[in-house]
């Protein structure tokens, strides 16, 4: 009961958080110099084409107006067209979407997962050699400058050794093929996915590492430990269900905080491998004053971030009996 | 607990299932690149099409796939560049007394199977005009009247003599009427009818070129197939026996052209359809595997000023500054030597119009003889120095404090250059001349500015002094000569961004955009480059030359013309080998 | 008999500011049956005796001289697996701090059928729930709790719940290491009372560790005094109570305020425990005893033997 | 001991209820009330004993006396006038004359700052004396509680302290504006015994030296019966009995106070001899809270009176005061 | 405890007792291997940054900026008069890189230096007020917190035109504060409870006072360890941003270096220019890094006691 009240006030705090980045966001484009149609730099597009394009993209209305047609829109699920694509930003982000979540939910579990499971065995072996190493991969990687480790990447593996294609997410050979069944077609995405999830499994999992085995060496400080060990239980045993799971809670706890930053690496990731999603097309429609564009790319990144968020705190709090809201 | 030991039996689950698919990956791969279709050409581009609505594609990567799909009456031959039936039957016929230009339809198809008539022509125009197409409602708002005698005979009757009707109405890309009616009709309906019908989503234009939309996978690539009911199949137009004679076209999406040049090594697309940057060029050359063309392209970048203020109101001071330039080292250093140098406002490439002695600055001249020169300029029209920029033995040295003939001091002022990551070459040309300038003691300081910002100064608010602009793709018409400069356009967003005011450049202007004969027409067009290059509103700069890249081994038949070797001609007669 | 007998151990930890001596040569016997209370200060090693008594010395402690027989059986020289097995089955502990000692994320029920289930790989885990829901009503705590997780039960039922897990696997011997510090004097008395009908109960031997001397005067019946990692004092509770040899013991108890008895003024022990990493010579209370001899400073301490069974280590008895 | 003459604090019917914060947005909590109408004279000189359990209220009563909390209905008066709700200038003047020493001596200095700096601080704070003078002030004071030679700490920090130095300390900062009145809240609870009778006596030294008045909190009675002259034992925010300390520990008459004497451990002396057995072996279940507060553990209630109804502090003769109606009605027989 | 320390010497470390806890924080410092291999490296890095002055002097030529050599016009490997090779229009890489590394210095400190005043600040007034200040200031935090602060400022970039390096800078700090703000409200929030606080507060301190001398001291730490995980992401944002081409173009910075191999296309064939940059990114980061986990050792008061045993 407790839980489900905390998670509706979230909710609450949520929207308005949500509607307040949209507000501050909307104000942000509006004011801004530069606008869509200046950015035609075709001869051809005299001032007065000009002049009927904007009012025709309803830029002439007053900035009050705008926004109220901007949140009318968004509440009937519209986010406008885009200036550049002509199409409803909708139908781009959706497009889009799929891409990134694929990319960034496998990176970030994949991540999640050897870091913390690597995070484990390092703090097992606390001053060893073994500890010593992970610590300091862990530390390097995770400090590598993403784009420049993406290219570097695409270099060796892609150019000298090409064994994975440049860069994109699907190859038309095999999209092409009438007969390339659904298992052909995941086949080719994921072959195109290796380095770009390789990259971002590189920058993050050090992160991971990190703090499961300094969470993890909190723990085995905890009578519980104690406890466990003098209960008779084997070390690996001890390790596994009694310290693990214990120290793998502050981890839940920095994929959600550190989900904003790891958009970050997203988004440069999508843009030196040219994967279509929602990162590259907002660093691309940024660059072409597409407002709408950019703007519904932002405001789902922040969207997603926001909701995160909330199911880590919940899950979390599942997973934590102590915590109860 | 029994719940955790499940949790660790998934966990390592989980590594058989990421070693197993990591495995499959690598066989699945070896399967995948062997299939592949000879007959197909690979197209790099560097940014996916927006769109395939012809009317909203104004971005050059649209334009490319729209051109193969939608044709014109007329376009241009490779070698003359002169206008040649494409569409159209035969040249047009003109009529003096009557203003009305008759063109005559060469049978062809739509890639539906239905026949292209003239009331598909017809309702091109009309639409135009209804709508208030941006960028095409220019070229046809001065046609009175259109009439479709029979199906393949249209006639337009004008307002008034225009010379740009051929070379630039014309060359209007023609869409079905059947496709378009029924959208213009619902767009009727709406408040914003052009806003609607150019958001409308063409999933697959009915094509009248020599290809049509197969497939396309957002974010992935384009497959255009060859279009069997193409008119010019077999036909032999300006003695080339026109094909396609490849299955299909695929445009691949590379983000950047260092991924693209990649892909062109290793053979995984035959061309890639944009410039190559010098930096690639040496080790590309010495590639067996592929091969080099270099063209010129129809295009500008200049340095332009603002006329309607303090310190560049002074012509004086513009020409100063234009000998101060040194263009020669902008195409040596910046462009690695891949570009032209130009002198008037229209590219030497456009060799009709170009007019070869309009004043040339500081040309041949070192850096002490410029700086010496312009100095002369300034000293004559009334500039004085606190230090001089040349000493009384005739030394260079750093000039400082100049000030104006009126004895105010020069402010301070800014080059708006677009960003490095848009443009490097203008933005790199912006802090050259910041330098430059500054050596005659000239207060310039070069502003890179981001590209929506920039024209937002110049374009829109006129708010500015001087900029570094360019013109990537200029028509071959040059009446964008008239458009930059005519003293009507000088207002929000009109195209006269300098703010130029001259009326007797005003009337030769509008005498040559209704001069209907060539040769009259050339000597205006001549004459008006005389007066701009020695007023110097804009100083040209440099026109890049376009090398682009080909697999050598896999098709033949590339067509080279102005604009590069990417042209319909080329789609036309590519042959694989 | 002997379940236990400790000799001549001495235990260190290697810590950055040296190698600390926490415990130096102690020896002492536990009878089957019998109740055995350490008591001193905070520091004086105590705890670090339980630890190597259940082979749970940190990483950086080891026991460096002596042995320990559990048993007649010297658990040192085990290997861990051995050990392991001895653990919990043999002996069992009740730790310090019961709010610390049970897994927060893991229900109560479960980590006490957890202790019996490794032991015993014959019985499942319906079975090993209905001993644990045996040993809830054995200690006091209602049946339904068994599914809670430690913070939802008060201190005193945590106790409990430390003390039935201690019981699950019926050990011998059972090692409580002030089982009641953090309680309220009421809860503590009726886990104290709990202790001793259940030590009654099952015949258990108790090693029962406390810095609270009354604690240990009630619960068992041989008292070792501890001070600066050595065993100053050992015999009956009586006799170490009512007639204490080493000054330090004196001193203790002294400086103890009661509510019975007559009223008296508390004295207290000048002067601080002294640092273990570089122990003073002779004997190490020398510097805070109240009537020191001219050779304490430099004659180090034998066991003076002062009645059956209880014996000191001071110059000066 | 000490006459009874003028009360140095006077408590009033002072209760302090605590709003646990609810989960949505506003107070869907329980309240809990901390104490319940508590009334209360210390005596000029005297060192009096607050017992109670963790949880029974008396930090709180401490914290309510220190101003650290508001209380929510009620008054304190010191020296006869009112104390709670001070601000400003009148709240410095009070600062000065009741000092507080805290339980953790772990967490009750300042890790940053020096010895010099803790101890000296409330003279800087109150613009007493120049740098000389208080160092001298700090000094002696140093002395006072034990802590010699005083420049032996005057510049090092806590961590380098033993327990028992740092709450000498914390005496020291107490101390040194010369207080009237202090407040001790279990200050031995985390030192070894040997240690708290160090800081008993210093406490009694205080009191015997300069004449200052003192509480002092405590949960154990052992404590208590040495050091105050008079105690109050406090269950669940209610005071349950108040009296001259010898005479509470000598002879207990609430049932709670019983109780609580029948569980200190007395040496092994006659242990299993509980003397009292006022508790409850299992506690009564009560469905509403109206009746005396330790009635649900409460072995001799009656279950008609106690339950219904909360007894008030009657007084048994000399300053004895129980809260229990069974006296009442002994008294009354 | 070493008290046995003779009486002068000990009057020094007396006078200022922080002397002493540097020196002892310092001794458990140089124990961590990873703390001294940062702490190298940032010295290394601090030289580079002093040494960029060194170059344009010796010759214009060397102008990391303007500087081209006359000499030369496309892209070269390393030289004897050009250490690290020249980019392609002829400038020395070397200069550049040295220049980068002052840039880098400056972004990332100045950067840390304003989100943690601000975070500090905020984190201690929402957590010493409590309350409705804490609620509003800390739903202010969240809010900034969901932003991804290298898409912000790309989006403010490219809203306001081509930012200036300080604007960049500024930006970097405004939205990376609430991490920071958090943490210090935390503490701030367990210190306020604190005896010592408390203490204060009954020999009369005022509230100046007690944020001041109690509370502040003991954050600082904190905030110390953080400034050097807010520099990384301060260096890898400004990075990251030129990297795109939304960075100052006016500036030499590694990112802008990588975005001129990136743009011009010389990324496969000149590894001279592309390594150096995105090394001394990695490098200066992972440096940082080093050193702050080596300072949250000598920080963290548990690691301290491990040895401590009953």
């Amino acid at each position: 009961m407790e839980l489900r009240r905390y998670i509706v006030r979230r909710m609450i705090q949520v929207i308005i958080i949500f509607f307040l980045i949209l507000t501050v966001l909307f104000l942000l484009f509006r004011l801004a110099p530069g606008d869509p149609v200046s950015m035609m730099v075709d001869p051809d597009m005299t001032q007065e084409d000009a002049e009927i394009l904007i009012v025709q993209l309803g830029l002439d209305q007053p900035i009050g107006v705008q926004y109220l047609i901007y949140l009318k829109n968004f509440f009937t699920g519209h986010f406008g067209f885009s200036f550049h694509y002509g199409e409803p930003v909708v139908d781009i982000i959706w497009n889009r979407l799929p891409n990134t979540i694929l990319l960034f939910t496998t990176s970030i579990i994949l991540s999640a997962l050897v870091g913390v499971f690597l995070g484990k065995i390092a703090s097992w072996h606390k001053g060893k050699k073994t500890d010593s190493l992970m610590t300091i991969g862990a530390l390097v990687t995770h400090t590598l400058f993403l784009p420049w480790l993406a290219l570097i990447l695409i270099w060796i593996f892609a150019y000298k050794f090409g064994w994975f294609p440049i860069n994109g997410m699907i190859s038309e050979e095999v999209w092409l093929d009438p007969e390339a069944g659904f298992i052909a077609k995941a086949l080719d995405v994921m072959y195109h996915m290796v380095l770009p999830l390789f990259t971002l499994f590189l920058i993050h999992f050090g992160a991971y590492l990190l703090i499961m085995r300094s969470s993890m060496l909190e723990t085995l400080k905890e009578d519980y430990i104690l406890t466990a060990r003098a209960k008779g239980l084997t070390e690996k045993v001890i390790r596994d269900h009694h310290a693990a799971p214990n120290a793998a809670l502050p981890v839940v706890t920095s994929v959600g905080l550190s989900l904003a930053f790891s958009i970050n690496g997203g988004a440069l990731t999508e843009t030196v491998f040219t994967w279509p999603g929602i990162g590259r097309e907002l660093v691309s429609s940024v660059s072409q004053n597409d407002y709408p564009l950019a703007l519904a790319c932002f405001l789902m990144i922040a969207g997603v971030v926001l909701v995160s968020n909330l199911v880590v705190d919940v899950l979390y709090a599942y997973l934590d009996p102590r915590i109860r809201y | 607990m029994p719940c955790m030991n499940a949790k660790q039996r998934r966990f390592s689950c989980r590594w058989v299932l990421i070693l197993a698919c990591a495995t499959m990956l690598l066989t699945g791969s070896c399967l995948v690149s062997t299939a592949s279709a000879a007959n197909i050409l690979k197209m790099g581009l560097l940014q996916e099409p927006k769109t395939l609505n012809v009317w909203r594609a104004s971005d050059r990567w649209s334009r490319k796939v729209v051109g193969l799909m939608y044709q014109p009456l007329y376009v241009r031959d490779p070698e003359t560049l002169k206008l040649i039936p494409w569409l159209a039957a035969e040249p047009p016929l003109f009529d003096e007394k009557t203003l009305c230009y008759t063109v005559k339809i060469r049978p062809a198809k739509w890639s539906d199977g239905t026949e292209l008539t003239s009331e598909d022509v017809a309702f091109t125009a009309r639409f135009i005009n209804e709508f208030k197409v941006p960028r095409y409602r220019s070229k046809w708002n001065f046609v009175k009247k259109i009439e479709t005698p029979d199906k393949r005979t249209v006639k337009f009757y004008l307002k008034e003599p225009k010379a740009i009707f051929v070379s630039r109405s014309l060359t209007t890309p023609i869409v079905q009427k059947k496709e378009w009616t029924k959208l213009a009709e619902e767009a009727r309906k709406t408040k914003k009818p052009l806003k609607r019908l150019l958001n409308e989503k063409i999933k697959n234009p009915v094509s009248s070129g020599p290809f049509v939309l197969k497939e396309w996978r957002q974010g992935g690539f384009l497959y255009l197939q060859k279009n069997k009911h193409f008119f010019g199949t077999g036909k032999k137009i300006q003695g080339r026996l026109l094909g396609p004679y490849i299955d299909g076209v695929i445009f691949k999406i590379y983000g950047t052209s260092d991924a693209s040049i990649l892909s062109l090594k290793k053979g995984s697309i035959d061309m890639f359809w944009w410039g190559i940057q010098p930096g690639y060029i040496e080790d590309l050359r010495a590639n067996p595997d592929i091969e080099l063309f270099q063209n010129e392209k129809s295009a500008l970048y200049y340095m332009g000023f603002n006329l309607r203020r303090a310190p560049f109101n002074d012509a004086n001071l513009r020409r100063a500054i234009a000998t101060l330039v040194d263009e020669d080292f902008i195409i040596k250093r910046i462009l690695q030597g891949y570009g032209i140098r130009m002198y008037s406002i229209i590219p030497p490439g456009n060799a009709f119009w170009y007019c070869p002695d309009v004043p040339r600055y500081g040309e041949g001249l070192d850096r002490e003889a410029r700086i010496k020169k312009a100095f002369g300029i300034l000293r004559d029209a009334g500039y004085t120095w606190d230090v001089p920029p040349v000493d009384g033995s005739g030394k260079v040295v750093n000039g400082e404090g100049i000030k104006l003939p009126d004895g105010k001091p020069m402010e301070k002022f800014t080059i708006l250059t677009p960003p490095a990551d848009y443009d490097p070459h203008r933005a790199m040309c912006g802090m050259m001349m910041q330098e430059w300038l500054r050596m005659l003691g000239i207060p310039a300081y070069s502003k890179p500015m981001a590209f929506g910002a920039l024209l937002q100064q110049v374009k829109v608010r006129h708010d500015f002094d001087s900029f570094v602009l360019g013109y990537g793709n200029l028509s071959l018409d040059p009446d964008y000569l008239r458009n930059f400069f005519i003293s009507t356009n000088d207002k929000k967003r009109g195209w006269n961004m300098s703010g130029y005011n001259n009326p007797h450049f005003d009337k030769i202007a509008n005498e040559s955009a209704s001069a209907m004969n060539r040769d009259k027409r050339r000597n205006l067009i001549w004459e008006m480059q005389k007066i701009i290059i020695g007023d110097v509103p804009y100083i040209p700069l440099y026109d890049p030359k376009l090398i682009e890249a080909v697999r050598k081994g896999r098709f033949t038949g590339w067509v080279q013309m102005l604009g590069g070797v990417g042209n319909i001609w080329s789609f036309c007669q590519l042959k694989p080998m | 008999m002997a379940i236990l007998e400790v000799e001549n151990v001495s235990i260190g930890y290697n810590t950055k500011k040296g190698y600390l001596k926490a415990v130096e040569r102690v020896s002492f016997t536990l009878d089957e049956g019998g109740s055995l209370g350490f008591v001193g200060e905070s520091g004086c090693g105590k705890t670090t005796i339980g630890m190597a008594l259940m082979g749970l010395l940190p990483p950086n402690g080891s026991v460096r001289e002596g042995r320990i027989l559990f048993e007649g059986k010297n658990t040192l020289r085990m290997s861990d697996e051995e050990i392991r097995k001895i653990r919990w089955r043999e002996m069992a502990m009740i730790f310090q701090a019961a709010m610390n000692a049970l897994n927060p994320v893991q229900r109560v029920g479960n980590q006490i059928a957890e202790a019996i289930l490794v032991h015993d790989l014959s019985i499942g885990k319906e079975e090993a729930m209905g001993q644990v829901e045996a040993l809830f009503e054995l200690v006091g705590i209602p049946r339904d709790r068994l599914r809670d997780y430690p913070h939802q039960y008060s201190g005193g039922m945590k106790q409990r719940a430390v003390i039935a897990m201690a019981l699950a696997c019926h050990p011998k011997l059972i090692i409580a290491d002030e089982p009641t510090t953090a309680l309220d004097v009421i809860v503590q008395d009726q886990i104290l009372g709990e202790i001793k009908d259940l030590q009654k109960e099952f015949d258990l031997s108790i090693i029962f560790i406390s810095h609270d001397i009354s604690i240990v005067a009630d619960m068992c019946n041989d008292i070792g005094v501890m001070y600066a990692g050595q065993l100053v004092e050992f015999g009956p509770r009586e006799q170490v109570f009512e007639s204490p040899a080493h000054p330090y013991t004196k001193a203790l108890l002294s400086s103890f305020p009661t509510v019975t008895g007559k009223k008296s003024d508390l004295i207290p022990i000048p002067g601080e425990t002294p640092n273990l990493v570089v122990p003073p010579t002779g004997c190490r209370f020398c510097d805070r005893c109240s009537e020191p001899g001219p050779s304490c400073k430099t004659e180090t301490p034998a066991w003076v033997e002062i009645g059956p069974g209880h014996k000191t280590l001071c110059c000066r008895c | 001991m000490h006459k009874r003459n003028e009360s140095v604090l006077e408590i009033r019917d002072v209760s302090k209820i605590y709003k646990t914060k609810g989960a949505f947005f506003g107070s869907s909590g329980k309240d809990v009330t901390a104490l319940n109408r508590i009334s209360l004279d210390i005596f000029k000189g005297e060192i009096f004993g607050l017992v109670g359990e963790s949880g029974s209220g008396k930090t709180t009563a401490g914290r309510l006396i220190v101003g650290l909390e508001d209380v929510n209905s009620g008054e304190i008066l010191l020296d006869g006038s009112e104390i709670v709700g001070l601000r400003g200038r009148a709240q410095k003047k009070f600062r000065r004359k009741v000092q507080m020493i805290f339980q953790d001596p772990y967490q009750s200095l300042n890790p940053q700052r020096s010895i010099y700096d803790t101890v000296s601080e409330p003279l800087k704070i109150h613009r007493i004396g120049d740098a000389s003078t208080r160092k001298d002030l700090v000094r002696e004071t140093l002395q006072s509680v034990g802590l010699s030679p005083p420049d032996d700490f005057l510049f090092k920090y806590p961590h380098r302290l033993s327990g028992g130095q740092r709450q000498r300390v914390a005496i020291a900062r107490a101390m040194i504006l010369n207080p009237e009145f202090v407040i001790s809240d279990e200050p031995t609870s985390m030192l070894d015994a040997s240690i708290s009778a160090q800081i008993f006596n210093i406490l009694l030294e205080m009191r015997n030296r300069l004449g200052v008045t003192q509480m002092f909190i405590t949960h154990s009675l052992a404590a208590a019966r040495y050091l105050c002259d008079r105690v109050a034992v406090i269950y669940r925010g209610n005071l349950m009995e108040v009296g001259p300390a010898e005479e509470v520990i000598r002879n207990p008459k609430h049932p709670y106070t019983q109780a609580l004497l029948d569980a200190v451990p007395k040496f092994g002396h006659d242990r299993d001899a509980k003397r009292y057995g006022s508790l409850l072996i299992k506690d009564r279940d009560v469905d509403k809270d109206a009746g005396c507060v330790f009635f649900p553990r409460c072995a001799v209630a009656h279950e008609d009176r106690c339950g219904r109804k909360q007894p008030g502090l009657a007084q048994l003769g000399d300053g004895h005061f129980v809260a229990c109606f069974l006296l009442e009605a002994m008294h009354e027989a | 405890m070493t008290e046995s320390d003779s009486s002068n010497r000990m009057t020094a470390k007396e006078k200022y007792p922080w002397i002493t806890s540097f020196l002892e924080g310092w001794s458990i410092f140089r124990q961590n291997l990873l703390g001294k291999i940062g702490l190298v490296l940032l010295i290394i890095f601090a030289l580079m940054a002093i040494c960029s002055y060194i170059p344009p002097w010796i010759s214009p030529m060397y102008n990391p900026m303007t500087g081209v050599d006359p000499e030369i016009t496309s892209c070269t490997p390393p030289s004897l008069r050009h250490w690290l090779g020249t980019d392609f229009m002829g400038r020395d890489i070397l200069s550049q890189l040295l220049a980068g590394a002052r840039i880098a210095f400056m972004v990332g400190i100045s950067a840390a230096v304003m989100s943690i005043v601000l975070g500090v600040s905020i984190g201690m007034t929402a957590g010493y007020m409590g309350k409705f200040v804490d609620t509003l200031l800390m739903r202010l935090a969240d809010m900034i917190m969901v932003m991804p602060t290298l898409l912000v400022v790309l989006l403010l970039s490219a809203v306001f035109g081509q930012l200036n390096i300080w604007t960049i800078v500024l930006i970097i700090a405004l939205f990376r504060w609430p991490g920071v703000s958090r943490i210090i409200r935390g503490q701030t929030l367990s210190l306020k409870q604190r005896p010592f606080i408390e203490a204060a507060k009954v020999a009369g301190a005022s509230h100046f006072r007690i944020i001041f001398m109690h509370i502040m001291p003991n954050v600082l730490p904190l905030a110390f360890l953080f400034m050097t995980f807010r520099v990384t992401s301060a260096i890898i944002t400004e990075a990251a941003l030129a990297f795109l081409g939304f960075g100052d173009p006016g500036t030499v910075s590694w990112g802008m270096m990588l975005q001129w191999v990136w743009k011009t296309g010389h990324m496969f064939q000149a590894p001279y220019w592309l390594l150096p940059p995105g090394i001394c990114i990695s490098l200066i980061t992972l440096s940082f890094y080093m050193l702050g986990r080596a300072m949250d050792e000598v920080l963290d008061p548990r690691l301290r006691k491990e040895d401590q045993t009953d």
